[in-house]
């Protein structure tokens, strides 16, 4: 590396999720700090949760995060009816994967349009793209409303979401709601099939870093998003009760997330590595757009992780379209209509029990872990979530890209924002990351 | 005046045929023994035999959200009232309801006249359906004379095993007759069940508490203040659930919504509620009916006294939704019987 | 569903420019109003208007002039905190415009008092719907016999219409008298309640008529005190302040027992409401 | 007319309130033409030197530096709106409070509890005056909308003060009551359009309490119904832990 010195100190990472500083020290070439900071208030999530009842938990651990609080809702709820030894019908299981999939929507379309394209576009936010771009910001917007919509018909509203409960739903969609969110969906495509021209248009920085891919994997031919076991590039497989040896948490005193590395040093999790582990299983529309952007081989770049993004959309939007289908032809049964409080807890005997749920949400799998008295009132909680897993791998990433950023002559505003996007990248959800640990501000 | 029948059989096609040209609205069990007056487009959605719905049919006379004047002011002040109506048939409302309209009727003719709601209540057309034995053991129908029909409909239905007895009241439930062409004369058997069927429930529906009526204005005076009204007050939550539900209870608030512009809005009324803290609070923070009791007193006496010195009309229809409703379980007879056995 | 226009509705509106304004104590403004196409509004004294802001809402406001005065009227504004029309109002100025229905209610029966003696007592604010019965009395003056006007406020600085009473009280044909709860430095005048100002007036009870307005907790005082005098039940005036929305008699909040504050008040004689608890 | 300046803070939170602003999808594009904003961390990289004409703060105050933050924002900014449970009421961030700091800190860090300190959980008018609250978690937007415009034309805005019954009923629901299961409505400031039970669920009570809430007859209903009083207790708890430092606040002086 050129013996120069160089001092990166982004304070408040902008357009993403939470709060995270990035501290880079090279002195005469040598690179002294490499760090992803997270600044996040902590919120103690899994202290509040003890002595809560079961059934609170997903209404409570959804206010970890607001962008991914569908996810946290199936994350919980899977945890607790593991707990429970619950089953939920077939009916309940599509309708979670129709959330899931609206979720995954929302917040890939949000990630892309309005936290990377600024980026790529050479601006500081949308803001501006409203006189330059405004048909792209339009379109945005209108995306990310469809998104909105179809959740508030299904679920009551997409932060928070209302009628998913452990058991069920308090709210099954009507059969006038079904055909709504149908028409809704494939007026998207129209969209979808521009995001696409748009997103061809686009070019990512180049840097290569190969690591291990960690996703949920399955034996049969569905995209596994919302059950699997765990599995890795380097041929890991593990059963999600086992999430403790495969997160394998280290601490950093630099951050409030928890580390965790597997095989090696450090591994990804999200649309990456979901698609670097479960290419075959894309819809065939999402297939196609894959190959074209060079996802039937592994795929390295993690920057590229926005393309492997947009085409988890595809499949989304597709599979989303062909469940409702489905639903319409089976009819749904309103007498699975759950009661809050009543008849959840007459359908679910309450025994003491431990239970985990790993959901593959927009940014990677995530962990919910709760272990209950024979009331249901939970002694211990344990949350991973996405980027917890990903911090140690973007640093990682970082102590590469900084030496060879330097040897490529770049000047520090430049390197500043090549970590900056390599950050946002990875779409960090920090106030997700920090329900665990606080460290003192690095200043 | 002249009356028919409509086999039972034949509902479905008077509902479809209906519903071509009109939204039909009709009570639909929504669950757990509630019902709501909903649109429908077939009879199997209707429930014949229904507990009065959550929402009377007022929601239709004026709704909870109703825009006035529609206003402009980018260029000196431009306002338009404007009235949001709809062609609406109503069927199935019982008797009590019918009185409940007729009570909404007389309060928004009477001078100033309520523009809004004249001209909505005229492109509604109403039909009524007898009830035949009591909803349930809230209804205080027969104590308010509401049990049977006092008029307030087009056409009133009265199921008679498997066909309806159908009494034409106006011209336009004539024409909706002759549109439909389902109908048959009714003749004299037919008139003879009805009758039977009347004075059956003469046996049935007696007065749900011991007062003679016409007495229950001055029982309501001579206990004004009562201490029955401060247990009460303990008792009610505010919630305003019994004022919502009542086919008779109109209060309402007027409110501006301007659009993000701010130049350019409406003018709108929604529902209000006189159990709510500060709807009787002046500015000066004076606040006249401060206590929950004294508003709950107040709504009793809107009910059985101040509208029959005013209007000489009771503005309680027996429907018992108050009391079905109430949380805290606040009973309209229950309070009536005790205002009655406290003596003076 | 269908959205019909009507001209007929009670809650149109007829604009109204603000020609001059007066700013008479840190809460109170005075706002004259002139109606457009040189409509006169044509009230009684004691009537109000309702006054909208569009986008901010409307209400119930006490025209303080006299109908005498035919091409303009007058409304005195109190900025109440948090309020959110008066705060409006009170950011409005010469040239702006704002909206009138009215006027409404029943006012002071200014024909049926003549002839008889006048007492007025105005406590607060309540001297704004007053003034405009006293201006009409002056403008009638022969018909009237002795005329009082009692008045009280919390201290001098709040003192409303200062101008206006100084002419009052130099008037030989009105008995005037002032009191503050508070007084100052350099306040010379009465410092108490108001009922006190009312022993010192020279009462005929048969020949008099008394008007009183004034906040809530006045009236039972005065009442009291005028009623000791001898004054008939029905000789005694008051105007009641409700909360008021539609002022049509429809939306139910200033309703007292079986009457309407807006349609069947704000004046009310004493033996019509003495019965209806609460009302005073 | 120049556009107000508008900048969106978070302090402990989920973010969920920002994203709801940012769910407003065309809507936004009209707000945005009648506001500048100037900061708004999670969509903006944009940074603003001067005072604001409205901050927007979401989230609780924990620390002592969110205390020092909030005072900062409060001195730059000439109207202040508190939005969502965690600002306007302490909102789930409150149930800390359930727990003895040390404990929870020792809980969850273990033996890097002693690196930071944290504070009670407190709404933002806990710590500086409030000018607008839109309660909810997450916030309702057609609110929020409502209590831009009141800013924006200076006039005040009053979160109802009635029950969220009154929604609910208006909305024709079927009481979570007859139901048979325990409900929040009665006692909940209304003004979300009772969105929880229009779902099938129950009001989980997240826009605070009203001012005068009829706490006794509230717990006659519970009794009538076999509920039982912790149980309701403790999901009052769930957002409105932190009313209680009000109370002591009373109780000291
Ligand atoms: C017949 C009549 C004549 C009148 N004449 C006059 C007159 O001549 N001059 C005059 O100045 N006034 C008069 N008034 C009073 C006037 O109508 C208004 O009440 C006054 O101007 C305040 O209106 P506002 O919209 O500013 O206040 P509002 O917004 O109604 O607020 C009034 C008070 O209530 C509080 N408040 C309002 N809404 C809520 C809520 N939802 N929750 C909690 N608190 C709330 C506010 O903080 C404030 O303190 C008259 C009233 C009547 C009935
Ligand atoms: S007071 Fe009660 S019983 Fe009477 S009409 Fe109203 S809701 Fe029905
Ligand atoms: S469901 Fe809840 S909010 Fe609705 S009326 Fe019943 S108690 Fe009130
Ligand atoms: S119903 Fe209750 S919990 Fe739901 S949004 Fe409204 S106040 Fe919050």
């Amino acid at each position: 590396m050129k013996k120069i010195n160089l001092n990166v100190n982004v304070e408040y990472l902008t357009r993403v999720e939470g709060h995270g500083n990035i501290v880079v020290n090279v002195k005469e070439g040598i690179l002294e700090k490499c760090e992803l900071q997270i600044v996040e208030s902590p919120r103690f999530f899994e202290g509040m949760l003890r002595g809560r009842s079961i059934f609170e938990a997903q209404h409570i651990t959804s206010r970890i995060c607001g962008i991914c609080s569908c996810g946290h809702t199936l994350a919980s709820i899977q945890a607790a009816e593991d707990a429970l030894d619950f089953t939920p019908s077939p009916q309940t299981i599509k309708l979670r994967k129709l959330l899931l999939h609206y979720e995954m929507l929302d917040s890939h379309i949000l990630h892309i349009y309005l936290l990377v394209a600024p980026d790529l576009l050479g601006v500081k936010s949308f803001v501006p793209l409203i006189d330059t771009h405004g048909a792209v910001v339009r379109r945005a917007l209108r995306m990310k409303k469809t998104c909105n919509d179809v959740c508030d018909i299904l679920v009551g509203r997409h932060v928070h979401p209302i009628s998913a409960i452990v058991g069920g739903f308090t709210k099954l969609p009507k059969e006038k709601e079904l055909d709504e969110m149908l028409k809704y969906l494939k007026e998207l495509r129209t969209d979808m099939d521009a995001t696409i021209e748009l997103a061809k248009t686009l070019v990512f920085p180049s840097f290569e870093r190969d690591t291990e891919y960690v996703a949920l994997v399955s034996d049969d031919s569905e995209y596994p998003l919302l059950s699997g076991d765990i599995g890795s590039t380097d041929g890991v497989r593990m059963n999600k009760k086992d999430y403790k040896k495969i997160t394998n948490e280290f601490i950093v005193p630099h951050s409030s997330a928890k580390h965790t590395r597997l095989s090696r040093g450090s591994y990804a999790v999200g649309a990456l590595a979901r698609i670097n582990l479960n290419f075959n299983k894309l819809h065939p529309k999402a297939k196609e757009l894959a190959t074209l952007l060079g996802f039937n081989n592994k795929v390295t770049n993690p920057y590229l992780n926005t393309a492997a993004q947009l085409v988890e959309c595809v499949h989304c939007l597709e599979d989303s379209i062909k469940i409702i289908e489905e639903l319409k032809t089976t009819g749904i049964d309103y007498s699975e209509e759950i009661v809050v409080g009543l008849n959840e807890n007459k359908k679910i005997p309450v025994k003491a029990g431990s239970g985990v749920g790993a959901v593959e949400v927009p940014r990677g799998i995530l962990f919910h872990h709760y272990e209950i008295d024979d009331k249901g009132i939970i002694k211990n909680a344990n949350c991973i979530i996405p980027t917890g897993q990903n911090i140690n791998n973007i640093e990682c990433d970082m102590k590469k890209l900084v030496p060879e950023a330097i040897d490529k002559n770049k000047e520090e505003k430049d390197i500043t924002l090549l970590l900056e996007m390599l950050v946002r990248a990875y779409d960090p959800c920090i106030s997700c990351s920090a329900h665990f640990l606080d460290v003192k501000f690095v200043k | 005046m002249k009356n028919a029948i409509l086999k039972k059989e034949k509902l479905d096609d008077f509902i479809k045929i209906m519903s071509k040209d009109e939204k039909v609205i009709a009570p639909v069990l929504k669950g757990n023994q509630s019902y709501t007056f909903t649109e429908v487009k077939s009879a199997d959605e209707i429930s014949l035999k229904y507990l009065p719905t959550i929402l009377p049919p007022k929601k239709y006379f004026m709704p909870q959200h109703e825009t006035l004047i529609e206003y402009d002011k980018r260029n000196g002040q431009k306002v338009h009232c404007v009235v949001e109506v709809e062609d609406l048939v109503i069927f199935g409302v019982h008797t009590c309801d019918l009185a409940g309209i007729q009570c909404l009727n007389m309060i928004f003719a009477d001078r100033p006249k309520d523009m809004n709601y004249l001209i909505r209540k005229n492109r509604i057309t109403l039909i009524g359906l007898e009830c035949n034995s009591y909803c349930d053991e809230f209804a205080s129908c027969a104590l308010m004379g509401n049990h049977i029909p006092k008029g307030g409909y087009d056409l009133l239905f009265t199921d008679l095993g498997n066909y309806f007895f159908v009494e034409i009241n106006t011209r336009k439930g004539e024409e909706l007759i002759e549109k439909t062409n389902l109908f048959e004369n009714a003749d004299s058997n037919h008139q003879e069940e009805l009758n039977k069927l009347r004075k059956l429930k003469e046996s049935i529906f007696k007065p749900e508490v011991d007062i003679d009526k016409n007495e229950i204005p001055s029982l309501f005076k001579k206990k004004f203040e009562s201490k029955i009204w401060e247990d009460i007050g303990e008792r009610c939550l505010s919630c305003g659930n019994c004022t919502n539900v009542c086919p008779t209870c109109y209060c309402f608030d007027v409110l501006d919504i301007p659009d993000l512009n701010l130049k350019t809005g409406k003018r709108v009324r929604v529902w209000d509620s006189c159990q709510n803290e500060p709807f009787a609070k002046i500015s000066g923070g004076e606040s006249f009916r401060e206590k929950r009791g004294d508003r709950k007193r107040h709504r009793f006496n809107r009910k059985f006294r101040y509208p029959v010195e005013r209007y000489g009309k009771f503005f309680c229809t027996g429907c018992g939704r108050c009391s079905r409703t109430c949380m805290a379980k606040i009973d309209l007879k229950e309070t009536i019987r005790d205002l009655i056995k406290e003596g003076n | 569903m269908e959205k019909i226009h009507i001209n007929n509705s009670g809650y149109e509106i007829v604009p109204a420019k603000i020609v001059s304004t007066r700013k008479m104590t840190e809460q109170e403004k005075i706002f004259e109003l002139k109606l457009v196409h040189g409509l006169s509004l044509d009230h009684e004294p004691g009537q109000f208007v309702e006054v909208s802001i569009l986008g901010v809402g409307e209400a119930p406001i006490s025209v303080c002039s006299s109908p005498t005065k035919r091409d303009s009227f007058e409304i005195c504004v109190r900025a109440v905190k948090d309020g959110r029309f008066s705060n409006a109002m009170h950011n409005l100025d010469i040239g702006d415009e704002v909206g009138i229905r009215g006027p409404f209610g029943v006012g002071f029966p200014a024909a049926k008092l003549e002839g008889y003696d006048i007492i007025m007592v105005a406590g607060g604010l309540g001297i704004a719907p007053l003034r405009s019965l006293i201006n009409y009395i002056i403008d009638n003056r022969r018909e009237y016999g002795k005329v009082s006007l009692l008045l009280g406020c919390k201290d001098p600085q709040s003192m409303l219409f200062a101008d206006e009473i100084d002419l009052w009280q130099k008037r030989v044909d009105i008995n005037f008298s002032c009191t503050v709860d508070r007084g100052a430095p350099d306040w010379k005048g009465n410092v108490g309640l108001i009922t006190s100002l009312i022993p010192n007036v020279n009462i005929d009870p048969e020949r008099t008529y008394a008007v009183v307005v004034g906040p809530p907790v006045m009236y039972k005082f005065v009442i009291k005190e005028l009623l000791s005098k001898g004054i008939p039940e029905h000789q005694i005036l008051v105007s009641l302040e409700r909360h008021m929305k539609c002022g049509l008699g429809k939306c139910g909040h200033c309703q007292i027992h079986n009457i309407y504050c807006c349609q069947d008040g704000p004046v009310f004689s004493y033996n019509n409401i003495k019965e209806l608890k609460g009302a005073i | 007319m120049k556009k107000p300046k508008v900048a969106f803070f978070d302090f402990a939170c989920c973010e969920g309130c920002q994203l709801q602003v940012a769910n407003l999808g065309e809507d936004l594009l009209d707000i945005l033409d009648t506001i500048d904003v100037v900061e708004f961390r999670e969509v903006m990289t944009e940074k603003w030197d001067q005072g604001y004409d409205v901050a927007v703060i979401e989230g609780s105050i924990t620390n002592e530096h969110a205390i020092e933050k909030i005072k900062r924002i409060r001195e730059r900014s000439k109207i202040l709106i508190a939005y969502g449970s965690c600002a306007t009421i302490g909102g789930v961030n409150g149930m800390k409070n359930d727990f003895e700091l040390n404990e929870i800190e020792a809980h969850v860090y273990q033996e890097n509890a002693k690196h930071f300190k944290t504070v009670p959980t407190m709404a933002v008018s806990q710590v500086v005056k409030v000018d607008y609250f839109v309660n909810g978690c997450p916030i309702y937007p057609p609110e929020f909308i409502t209590v831009l415009k009141c800013a924006l034309a200076g006039l005040p805005y009053h979160v109802p003060d009635n029950v969220v019954c009154v929604e609910c009923k208006i909305n024709e629901n079927i009481c979570m009551y007859d139901k048979g299961v325990t409900c929040l409505g009665p006692v909940t400031k209304a003004g979300c359009n009772s969105w929880c039970i229009n779902n099938g669920n129950v009001c989980y009570g997240c826009r605070g309490m009203v001012s005068n809430p009829n706490e006794n007859s509230a717990k006659d209903v519970l009794s009538k119904y076999n509920i039982s009083l912790d149980l309701i207790k403790n999901k009052m708890n769930m957002y409105n832990k932190c009313r209680e430092l009000n109370k002591n606040e009373k109780d000291k002086s």
